[in-house]
């Protein structure tokens, strides 16, 4: 067996058992740090096909950025665990049963039904970054959606600032448009003084 | 082809009822004036448009055709023939004498007389539209005000009953709007013409023609999906009970004869035996039912049913008399016969519920035990009561007399026990008729509030002469009446013995 | 040797764990939003499959996309969730059921 | 005058004075009341007087045209219009005759009735309708008569209105009629439909062409279309001329002022039925069946109607039993064909009848509204005019030699042993054996009436008084013609053939030639008919009741207890009225409440319409208790749908 | 790039940068001018609506940006101009109530403005990608704004909600859209409709990607069965915040539907079609019957929004032009009718306490008549009772199904139809036949008012004179 699938069928192990992980360990720390683990080795695979700009993206973004947010809500609010039943639905049969209908249904579809399709390595790739690629449809094909994703991005921040900034009474913070609104007599106060006689 | 005339009739009442809606309620005189001189001006127009009606041909006349939905090709159409012009006649009477007896009203008397315009405007509307689907507009939005009128101004158990009112026959109409839906996807147009001269084969017409059927029948109520009327009637105040009788009943008579009959006329024979037996039905089951009721506005409730049965019965028998004999002979007179029946329970059914009106106003009480010996304390109502309910028992000289004579003759001709069947309401109707007079009006008298009754003032004394010397004249004399229907009766009859099967 | 059909049924099992993981789960509500990566991740595997095997850089761009809504997402979700706490001082999935019928 | 502008009086005169009399009572007052409206009938006496002398004179073309036209529509025209021979012209004399006599009586009668103007529009009215029934050219016309003077004597019926018995009456007599007016319409339906017109000339025209035609009406069963049309027409006979099983309404109508009783239920209204089978005659004479149908009906009230009559009493029931017997004796001879005789009968009874009953208001006014026979007694010295006047009519009516009632009579028990068609024995039997009852009753009513000695307390008897004039003039002026109007009429009017014009008999069945051959002269007849058995017959029902209740009172009850059995059934009227009181109003109200209650109310409305409205609710509330709250199960919920989606539109069409 | 091609996108640029302006403003006003805000909002609207009405595409034109990832039409012109309209209702009735309550802040209207950019986005999108991106703008906003009360429950508890199964939505959608791709090598809808693009997997596949992508429609729309998270949204969410997603979006996921499943998917009619009448029959039958048993305002009309995407979609299975212009017809009345709604809603809410239960409107045409004709005006439109303007939406999408072959369909849709007139008739019977409970006077700023009427009184005209409106509507797709 070729080496390239040996490394195919190791992460993608990976990920599914650490999949199966995220959603079944009682500590949410857990599920992320599985996650995370997931996260990587599906990158692994990306790079496998060549996409090699995702999957640095992916783990610089997600591992980088998006896991840690999650971390940190995690630690944030202290969830005390014996709180949390670590139980399943009590329809879990059921539910396995049509989720496993679902995965049985994508299966038919590329296995049964469908044709495996080419192989990977028959499939000839432009010999080209497939980074400078990206960029360089992100800035000509694709202009349109990747401003709408700069707003979108925009609208995330403006949202979440919005539900979760509160101003806790006694705290200092500015407030640009009393700063903007300022005028000479709220600060300074012109004192009369007489010059002493003598 | 612009003639407003119609316009006016069905418009008029509407604006202005909106006007009376906004009118401040303190100022009750100005809102009865205004009504009163609304109505008079509609029934004036009607007239006018009596007095110019041509009676000699079976064509629309004073129409008006007018773009409105151009995607659709949906045109504001109105015009009139023998058929629907007696009946917007009807309409305008009907009001006007609602108005004058409506003055009675005191809580927010400006909009009950506004909701009662505005329902006549649509009323007189449904009656003149010549686009099926400007007809559906009309049909379904008369539900409105009568929901409201119901609902507002009834009775201790309105709510339930206007609910049930609107909910049942909506629930009818809305299987007319499939049909005609299904009808203009055929013949791609929604006027009424068009809708008639289109070919269908027998199986498109049995279920156009059911669905019709099941949108008017509980209109006029065909058993059994009557009971609605009942309730209704019993809750609704009495103009609303007034105008439900006199006129709203006659929509699915209307409807039956212009668009059900002449759109499915293979439909209708194939399925003339069904209409023909539920008339049969209503005419003897629902003359017991009323026999049994102790609600005076019930037992008029079911003898009104009874009474339509004999519309649709007249209106079907076409067919059954073709069958027997072969030849169209008597299929006009039933048809006609049918149409004055309409028109005559009009006049006879309003009479009656204003006549409980009078009593209701004076006791609040419907009960028919709540009276006797009305007639020692109110000789003259007395009198007029007599006379009105003689007239629902088919008192040859009043108009209750045409319709059903002339019905029963042509059922003859289509089979002897229909004939038998409808006849058992000489005795049916006298029956429940004249016992309720007994023991409302005959008798030593009752109770105190029988005792101090005072007779009819003024205003009903109006409403009483008007609508008597109506019933008595259309009994006398309805040569010129039947004149006007029968041109297009009989291209009706022509019509609906034509096959449409292409 | 591989194909196609493999990437995409990898991609296959990630998205039903993903989605069994949201109806299946009674536990705290981080872990539905972990599902919604794992969906998300799911998708992104099917794209880079798609494109590679088309030799087509339309569907790596639109993981490229992906990835920054989902980013985005992730924020939002976790402010909602956080106001969420702060209202109920728990974010255990049955919990929250105020509102029903 | 011309003649149709008369015509057009006659009904219209009546018609104007009750609109009048009715609608402005308290403008006209009592005595306006009473002038205007006897001045109405006055003139309509007058002038049908004027044109009955014009249709005797000789000369005379049946006049038959129309007034106007009530509706034309498919080929059929419906008109009002008018019809003048010979039967029209004495059916006019008649009812304005007794008519005009009673509005004449009542004015003393009704003297202190507070609804003296309603009543003299009523019977005003009254006397409208009958002309409009007997004038008629057409059936929609007769209908119409018909119908209307139903309601007038359903008013007058009721006219003490408060009097419960009263407004019982009236109900129960226009719902029999009714009944028969069910027959009737049905009748007129077949006429329209087999002779395709409802006036009278073009139907029988057209009948002959008819006879032989047959429908079906039970299943398979095939009917002659004439025999269906005669018994449908005769059933609303029945109805309004109170032929068994139909009479039970006519006794009871006796609850009415006894003017009208003698107007209505005695001379006019109830002897329309006989009048319309007359008028139709050219129709019965093309239905053996129905005739024969009719003579049977006709013996069977002659017979046991006047059994009935003898033990009542109420001195009117006793006096309507015997206008029910006679009634009886009219439709036998219809059923034998001699309309003619059944039209002379009428008039005649019209005249003693009306005399009778109008004696017996006299009586009832001396009683002061005492109707009961058990407590009079030797009225004659206290009222002698009266009960001359009374026994006048009694003779008349027992059918004495040389009085109106001995011609009519006597010849249709001649006419009836002429026939042979089914049922013409017992047709004979009935009226010989009703002669003997009629005697019987006759003079228990006088005896118990006017002789022996009082019954009467005193009080009742110190007021008792022969009655005021106007009450006697009629009294007078009915029985002259009660006595002489037979001698005078039957030889023009029978053998004559004054009547030919008008009723139309089959060479074969018609009994008058036979009868003529015998027939020499009124004053010939009469004294032939001393020696007659039928004679006899009666003298031994006057001997009876002379015996029994002029000398021997007591017999009366111990015959009573000894035929106990009997007297019951006939005092029980054969129970006809206890049956129609359970089984048919009892029965109707029974349908009715089981068809409102469970039919409708239960079935329908609870079970179809609320039920349907009950089921929709009881799902929403069951369906919104799907939606949990909680996340998972709404996750779940989409994820099978997609799963459903993909199964069903993807994997099983793909 | 060119100028032109910025030119056509000139409305969604403005909007944006609007957006961004009021967040700025928004720092630099006290509580009191807040107004300020309100009205800068509603002059980008007004002049967005200029922009997008000055150069209106001509009828059956198609007008392509940015490499195709960007179409211009009448459709979407013409539903962008009434998304104008409708956030303007809706600012114009929410200010009101978030003076009320406290939520005054301009987020709400940046957030709305970028909601309408959302729509705008997915209207005029022309490749999957930006029909994605326009969705979850339009997503997060409504996430966000759903849970803009911070110190409500039920707020942050619909917000989770909404976001969580939102995101399982946009999943699943996604998860469709790559198989589509795979399938067809591209992600242009045009190129998807062309057939062009060479793919790689058969039309097995391309069938699945559409069954992903109608079950991320439906949930979007909020057709059963993927409706559940609807009532709880409705209720959650301050009432101007419900207002807002009940009107705007729906806009916005009808050209979503269309844009998807006839601009790409075209070719699979059959298929969507079937997939569409079963949710249609379901959303259309539980919505009615659902909504009966509601006691909550908010919830009810929630139920009646269900029934009324079942109609919609009525119309969008027909997949004629016809059929599309019903939808939108109806789309667009409804925006209309469900934003009078809740207005009325808002109008009895006194200071900040929803009025959302369904006894707040007992006796109104007492408190009130002119309000209460409104209501009745907006319920009969809402029953689809003629004159009123619901009908006429009403009998096009039903001619729509009949003519498409689904007679059943319409016969199950007149007879819920009946079954919801029930619940609006309720409303009905408590504002005119029942007692006020509480007589406080009704007090509203006069813009507001002014608005109500004239959406009521819309509802009366668009009825009768309701040739215009259909005839824009049919024009759009020819």
């Amino acid at each position: 067996m070729p080496i390239i699938e040996i490394v195919f069928y190791l992460f993608s192990t990976i990920a599914t058992l650490a999949a199966l992980g995220v959603i079944t360990s009682r500590n949410p720390v857990y599920s992320v740090l599985l996650l995370v683990l997931t996260f990587f080795s599906s990158a692994c695979i990306w790079l496998l096909m060549g996409a090699e700009f995702l999957a640095i993206t992916l783990v610089l973004v997600y591992v980088g950025a998006v896991m840690v947010l999650f971390l940190f809500v995690v630690m944030m609010l202290d969830i005390n665990l014996e709180k949390l039943k670590a139980g399943f639905a009590s329809y879990l049969p059921v539910g396995i049963l049509v989720a496993l209908t679902m995965a049985a249904q994508l299966f038919i579809l590329f296995w049964v039904r469908g044709t495996p399709g080419p192989a990977l390595a028959d499939v000839a790739v432009a010999d080209e970054s497939n980074t400078r690629l990206l960029g360089e449809w992100l800035f000509t094909k694709y202009l349109y959606p990747f401003e709408i994703a700069g707003f979108i991005l925009l609208v995330a921040i403006v949202a979440a600032i919005m539900l979760t900034h509160r101003r806790r009474p006694g705290t200092r913070h500015q407030d640009p448009a009393e700063q903007v609104r300022v005028r000479r007599e709220d600060r300074v106060r012109l004192v009369r003084m007489d010059s002493e006689e003598n | 082809m612009e003639n407003s005339l119609l316009s006016l009739i069905v418009w008029l009442p509407v604006l202005a009822g909106g006007a009376l809606l906004f009118l401040d309620p303190a100022r009750v005189g100005l809102a009865r004036s205004f009504a009163l001189l609304t109505a008079l001006l509609a029934f004036a127009l009607t007239l006018v448009a009596v007095a110019g009606f041509d009676a000699g041909t079976s064509a629309m006349q004073f129409e008006q055709k007018v773009v409105w939905i151009a995607a659709f090709d949906i045109h504001y159409h109105l015009g009139v023939d023998g058929l629907s012009l007696p009946l917007i006649a009807l309409t305008a009477l009907t009001t006007l004498l609602v108005v004058i007896a409506g003055f009675g009203i005191e809580d927010r008397p400006g909009q009950y007389l506004g909701a009662f315009l505005i329902l006549s405007g649509l009323m007189s509307g449904m009656f003149a539209a010549l686009d099926a689907m400007l007809f559906y507009v009309f049909f379904e939005a008369m539900l409105v005000p009568m929901f409201l009128i119901i609902g507002i101004w009834g009775g201790p158990n309105r709510i339930f009953a206007t609910i049930k009112f609107f909910l049942f026959t909506f629930f009818g109409s809305v299987f007319m709007l499939v049909a005609l839906i299904w009808l203009y996807l055929e013949s791609g147009s929604f006027a009424v013409a068009d809708l008639h001269a289109a070919p269908l084969s027998l199986n498109a017409q049995i279920w156009v023609f059911l669905a019709f059927l099941i949108a008017f029948a509980v209109k006029v109520p065909m058993w059994p999906v009557h009971t609605w009327l009942p309730d209704a009637h019993v809750e609704a105040p009495t103009g609303g009970s007034v105008v439900l009788a006199a006129v709203m009943l006659k929509i699915g008579g209307y409807g039956l004869v212009r668009y059900s009959l002449p759109i499915a006329p293979d439909g209708a024979a194939a399925l003339d035996w069904l209409v023909i037996g539920l008339s049969l039905v209503a005419i003897v089951y629902i003359g017991f039912v009323a026999l049994a009721q102790t609600d005076m506005k019930k037992l008029i409730a079911y003898s009104s049913i009874s009474h339509m049965g004999f519309v649709t019965l007249g209106l079907f028998l076409v067919f059954a008399i073709v069958r027997n004999t072969g030849v169209t002979d008597g299929a006009v007179l039933g048809m006609s016969g049918a149409m004055v029946q309409m028109i005559s329970h009009g006049f006879i059914s309003g009479a009656m519920f204003l006549a409980v009106g009078v009593l209701y106003d004076r006791v609040h009480s419907r009960e028919i035990s709540a009276y006797g010996g009305v007639a020692n304390t109110m000789p003259w109502f007395a009198m007029f009561a007599v006379f009105f309910f003689m007239a629902n028992s088919g008192l040859p000289g009043t108009s209750g007399f045409v319709g059903e004579f002339m019905v029963i003759l042509a059922a003859f001709k289509a089979n002897v026990w229909f004939a038998v069947a409808a006849a058992m309401t000489l005795i049916l109707g006298a029956s429940y008729s004249l016992w309720l007079v007994k023991r409302v009006f005959y008798g030593e008298v009752a109770n105190d509030n029988v005792a101090s009754l005072s007779d009819l003032n003024a205003r009903e004394w109006t409403v009483m002469v008007v609508l008597a010397l109506f019933t008595l004249g259309l009994g006398l004399w309805p040569y010129p009446l039947i004149e006007m229907m029968e041109p297009s009766v009989a291209h009706l009859v022509d019509h609906v013995t034509t096959s449409k099967i292409p | 040797m591989l194909t196609l059909s493999h990437f995409l049924t990898l991609g296959a099992i990630l998205f039903s764990i993903g989605v069994a993981g949201i109806f299946l789960n009674r536990k705290n509500i981080i872990i539905l939003l972990m599902s919604i990566e794992l969906m998300l991740l799911a998708v992104n595997m099917n794209f880079i499959a798609f494109s590679r095997f088309l030799d087509n850089m339309d569907g790596q761009v639109f993981v490229f996309f992906i990835l920054t809504v989902a980013a985005a997402e992730a924020a939002i979700g976790l402010a909602i969730l956080v106001t969420l706490f702060r209202n109920r001082s728990t974010i255990n999935v049955e919990d929250i059921e105020e509102l029903k019928g | 005058m011309d003649i149709k502008t008369t015509l057009l009086l006659i009904p219209l005169l009546p018609l104007a004075g009750s609109a009048i009399a009715g609608l402005l009572r308290h403008q006209v007052g009592r005595s306006g009341a009473h002038w205007i409206t006897i001045l109405a009938v006055a003139g309509s006496f007058l002038l049908s007087a004027s044109v009955a002398l014009q249709v005797f004179s000789g000369d005379w073309q049946v006049l038959n045209y129309t007034v106007y036209e009530w509706a034309v529509l498919d080929g059929i025209r419906f008109q009002v219009g008018f019809l003048i021979d010979s039967l029209t012209a004495l059916m006019m004399m008649v009812v304005t005759f007794v008519s005009l006599m009673v509005h004449i009586y009542t004015v003393g009668y009704m003297k202190d009735d507070p609804g003296y103007q309603r009543f003299f529009a009523y019977i005003n009215l009254f006397t409208f309708a009958m002309l409009m029934l007997v004038m008629a050219n057409n059936f929609l016309q007769l209908f119409f008569g018909w119908e209307a003077v139903g309601l007038v004597s359903y008013l007058l019926i009721g006219f003490w209105f408060k009097k419960e018995s009263a407004v019982r009456a009236n109900l129960k007599a226009f719902l029999v009629n009714r009944g028969g007016d069910f027959g009737l319409l049905l009748g007129v339906a077949a006429v329209l439909m087999y002779m395709g017109s409802l006036d009278y000339a073009e139907v029988f025209a057209a009948a002959p062409a008819v006879a032989g035609q047959t429908m079906t009406v039970f299943g398979g069963s095939e009917w002659s279309v004439m025999t269906f049309i005669c018994i449908c027409l005769f059933i609303g006979a029945m109805g309004k001329s109170a032929q068994v099983p139909l009479h039970v309404w006519l006794p009871d109508s006796m609850e009415g002022p006894t003017p009208i009783s003698a107007l209505i239920h005695a001379a006019t209204m109830v002897t329309a039925g006989i009048f319309m089978v007359a008028r139709m005659s050219p129709l019965y004479e093309l239905s053996t069946t129905a005739l024969s149908f009719i003579l049977i009906i006709g013996s069977i009230t002659a017979l046991f109607m006047g059994l009935v009559g003898i033990v009542q009493n109420d001195i009117k029931r006793v006096v309507a039993y015997s206008t029910l017997s006679q009634l009886g004796y009219m439709t036998v001879a219809l059923g034998a064909s001699a309309y003619s005789i059944a039209i002379f009968h009428l008039m005649t009874h019209a005249f003693f009848k009306a005399l009778l009953f109008l004696g017996a208001g006299s009586v009832i006014i001396a009683m002061h509204h005492k109707q009961d026979m058990r407590e009079m007694g030797g009225l004659a010295k206290i009222m002698p005019i009266t009960a001359i006047t009374a026994w006048v009519g009694s003779l008349a009516l027992i059918g004495f030699p040389f009085t109106s009632g001995f011609y009519s009579k006597d010849l249709i028990i001649e006419a009836t042993k002429l026939v042979d068609r089914p049922g013409a024995g017992f047709a004979v039997f009935a009226v010989y054996a009703g002669v003997v009852i009629t005697a019987l009753y006759t003079f228990r009513m006088l005896y118990l009436t006017f002789h022996g000695k009082s019954r009467a307390d005193a009080e009742t008897l110190s007021h008792a008084h022969e009655s005021p004039w106007v009450v006697t003039i009629p009294l007078i002026l009915l029985a002259i013609p009660s006595l002489v109007i037979g001698y005078l009429t039957v030889e023009p009017l029978l053998f004559g053939g004054a009547l030919t014009d008008a009723i139309r008999v089959l060479p074969a069945n018609d009994p008058l030639p036979h009868l003529a051959e015998h027939f020499h002269g009124p004053a010939a007849f009469a004294l032939h008919g001393f020696i007659t058995p039928v004679f006899g017959l009666a003298m031994l029902g006057v001997a009876v009741a002379t015996y029994i209740y002029l000398f021997n009172p007591r017999l009366a009850e111990t015959l009573k207890s000894r035929f106990h059995g009997i007297w019951t059934v006939l005092d029980r009227k054969y129970g006809f009225d206890e049956f129609y009181q359970k089984v048919v109003v009892g029965g109707g109200l029974a349908i009715a409440r089981v068809l409102s209650q469970v039919g409708d109310r239960t079935v329908i409305d609870n079970g179809l319409v609320h039920g349907s409205a009950r089921l929709v609710g009881a799902l929403s509330s069951r369906l919104r208790t799907v939606q949990t709250g909680f996340l998972y199960h709404y996750a779940f919920a989409m994820i099978i749908g997609l799963v459903a989606l993909v199964f069903a539109f993807v994997l099983l069409r793909g | 790039m060119t100028a032109a091609e910025l030119y056509l996108a000139l409305p969604e640029i403005f909007i944006a940068t609007m957006a961004c302006v009021v967040l700025l403003a928004d720092l630099y006003v006290t509580e009191k001018r807040r107004g300020l805000i309100h009205s800068l909002a509603l002059f980008a609207l007004v002049f967005a609506a200029i922009l997008t009405g000055r150069d209106l595409v001509p009828a059956g034109q198609t007008l392509m940006a940015f490499s195709d990832t960007f179409v211009r039409d009448r459709f979407g012109d013409v539903l962008k101009l009434f998304a104008y309209i409708t956030l303007a209702g809706v600012f114009v009735y929410a200010k009101h109530f978030l003076r009320s309550a406290g939520l005054f802040k301009g987020e709400f209207y940046a957030l709305g403005l970028f909601a309408l950019l959302g729509v705008m986005i997915m209207v005029s999108a022309g490749s999957m990608l930006t029909v994605y991106l326009g969705l979850e703008m339009l997503a997060l906003t409504s996430y966000a704004l759903v849970a803009i009360d911070r110190e409500s429950a039920r707020g942050s508890e619909a917000g989770m909600k909404y976001f969580i199964l939102g995101s399982l939505a946009s999943g699943i959608l996604l998860y469709g859209i790559s198989l589509v791709y795979g399938a067809t090598g591209t992600l242009q809808l045009g190129a998807i409709a062309d057939g062009m693009g060479n793919g790689l997997g058969d039309n097995l596949m391309l069938s699945f990607g559409l069954a992903f992508i109608v079950v991320g429609i439906a949930f979007k729309l909020g057709a059963v069965p993927f409706h559940m998270w609807l009532p709880d949204v409705y209720q959650g969410a301050p009432a101007a915040v419900t207002l807002l997603i009940a009107s705007l979006p729906k806009l916005g996921y009808l050209a979503l539907a269309i844009r998807l499943l006839h601009d790409g998917l075209g070719s699979l009619h059959a298929d969507w079609q079937a997939m569409l009448s079963v949710l249609a029959a379901l959303s259309m039958v539980l919505g009615n019957v659902v909504a009966i048993a509601q006691s909550n305002l908010k919830r009810m009309l929630a139920y009646s929004t269900i029934s009324h995407v079942g109609f919609i979609l009525l119309g969008v299975l027909a997949g004629s032009a016809a059929g599309f212009a019903a939808a939108m017809f109806y789309t667009i009345v409804y925006a209309l009718m469900s934003a009078g709604a809740f207005a009325v809603m808002i109008l009895l809410s006194a200071n900040g306490v929803e009025a959302e239960n369904l006894d707040d409107f007992k006796g109104l045409s007492q408190r009130s008549p002119w309000y209460a004709l409104m209501m009745l005006m907006i319920l009969f439109s809402l029953a689809g009772i003629p004159v009123f303007v619901g009908f006429f939406a009403k009998w096009q999408v039903i001619a729509a199904a009949i003519d498409a072959g689904f007679l059943w369909l319409a016969i199950l849709a007149v007879i819920t139809a009946v079954i919801g007139a029930f619940y609006y008739l309720r409303v009905v019977k408590l504002m005119y036949f029942d007692a006020p409970e509480n007589n406080a006077p009704i007090s509203a700023p006069t813009d507001f008012r002014a608005v109500l009427t004239v959406n009521g009184l819309a509802m009366l005209g668009l009825g009768v004179f309701s040739g215009g409106l259909i005839g824009v509507c049919v024009q759009a797709f020819s």
